[in-house]
């Protein structure tokens, strides 16, 4: 979605109240695993740190494994249990 | 083509109903949520819900597809509306056609089981005495009392 | 008064619909009954509905009485459809409105389920290839083939 | 709901075309059971016989069973298994 060499990271929802943002922007080398978002997102956004083991994640519209291969431009999102319908 | 989209307009469930009648169906189940006043004793003044909009588009079609793979579906449409909502308000219709009708239960509820599941909406009730709380299938952020089986 | 009656002219399921909406509902389901081209390798060319009127119209009521009775409905609406249908038009609408939707679905299969199993309400199928057949669960009448799960 | 003496018997559907009448008065005389209408509806529409096991039976628009009790002015329906919806 964004330039290369960097991952795009939203937010919605409660994880965008407690992260304090609806999007980040990450430097990442050429493949890095979801793990490592995930860790680098806890750490830049330390609200959202009570609400870990909620929180889902999805990269490129797809929910995914921590993983799972993320590149530069890819978009991942983070979000807590979806509640529709 | 089906109709599955999201809208910020109020739902036309007619033309969603009409977009599923064929003359290979036998059956048309339309599932409408709504918005209702009172849950677990707390009284709801209007909601919200917010999408992510690409995936939840994306999501819903996947919906639809895997429906067919599981159920006779003649023909499905899926629709959610997103901002705010008052009360009895239509937040989704699910409407699905089948040759014979217990199928078209099956399926209209597999649906609305599963989009509750997966597509990523969230919804926010705001309360009558000023509270305003996500709803999600475990309580978090503002405080408690989220709901898991909101309609 | 909830609606509930038999008519002459095509549905309007809008109306149907409507009538059950209400604050105390978080779900509305929405059954269509619709004419179907094919059953069992039969072309259909068009269909008749024919009731005993009276009783047809008493047992539609105690029908909504008891569905009331059995699950925790809001509100109910049944509408059947009498004389000519062409394929696709609708024969019978039922809506039903409940605080979840589980409820909701359990109640309008129930409602379909139970109406075709005791309104006196006959189909009578014109086929494509000219011949004519009352419908019933056991076949009678003109000859074979009658067809007990319809829609 | 006709004159006292008789009851009105109506046919519909496959039943009407067997009977060859929608409907037929019966002189009954004060109280009787449906089952001794039945045994005169198919006395006077042989046309019925064939289909007799699968009748449905009504007295006032409630279906009802053979030893139900039948009244001048009272209204029997006689059908096949109900195919709506």
């Amino acid at each position: 979605m964004t330039g290369s060499g960097t991952v795009t990271v939203l937010f919605f929802a409660a994880a965008r109240d407690a992260a304090g943002t609806a999007q980040l922007q990450l430097p990442v080398p050429e493949k890095v695993t979801l793990a490592q978002i995930q860790q680098q997102v806890l750490r830049h956004a330390g609200g959202l740190q009570p609400l870990q083991s909620l929180l889902l994640w999805a990269v490129n519209n797809q929910y995914a494994l921590p993983a799972t291969t993320v590149q530069p431009g890819d978009t991942v999102a983070c979000f807590p249990p979806v509640s529709g319908g | 083509m089906p109709v599955i989209h999201l809208t910020d307009q109020p739902l036309d469930y007619t033309a969603i109903t009409e977009s599923v009648r064929d003359p290979a169906a036998g059956a048309v189940v339309l599932f409408l949520g709504t918005v209702r006043e009172f849950t677990a004793g707390q009284q709801t003044e209007h909601l919200e819900y917010e999408a992510y909009r690409e995936m939840a588009e994306s999501s819903l079609k996947q919906l639809a597809d895997e429906a067919s793979a599981r159920f006779p579906i003649v023909k499905t449409a899926i629709v959610h509306r997103l901002g705010v909502l008052q009360l009895s308000d239509v937040a989704v219709a699910i409407a699905v056609s089948t040759p014979h009708r217990a199928q078209a239960f099956t399926a209209g509820q597999w649906l609305i089981d599963t989009l509750k599941q997966r597509v990523p909406i969230w919804k926010r009730e705001h309360y009558t005495d000023g509270r305003v709380l996500w709803q999600h299938p475990v309580a978090v952020a503002d405080s408690a009392a989220g709901q898991s089986e909101a309609t």
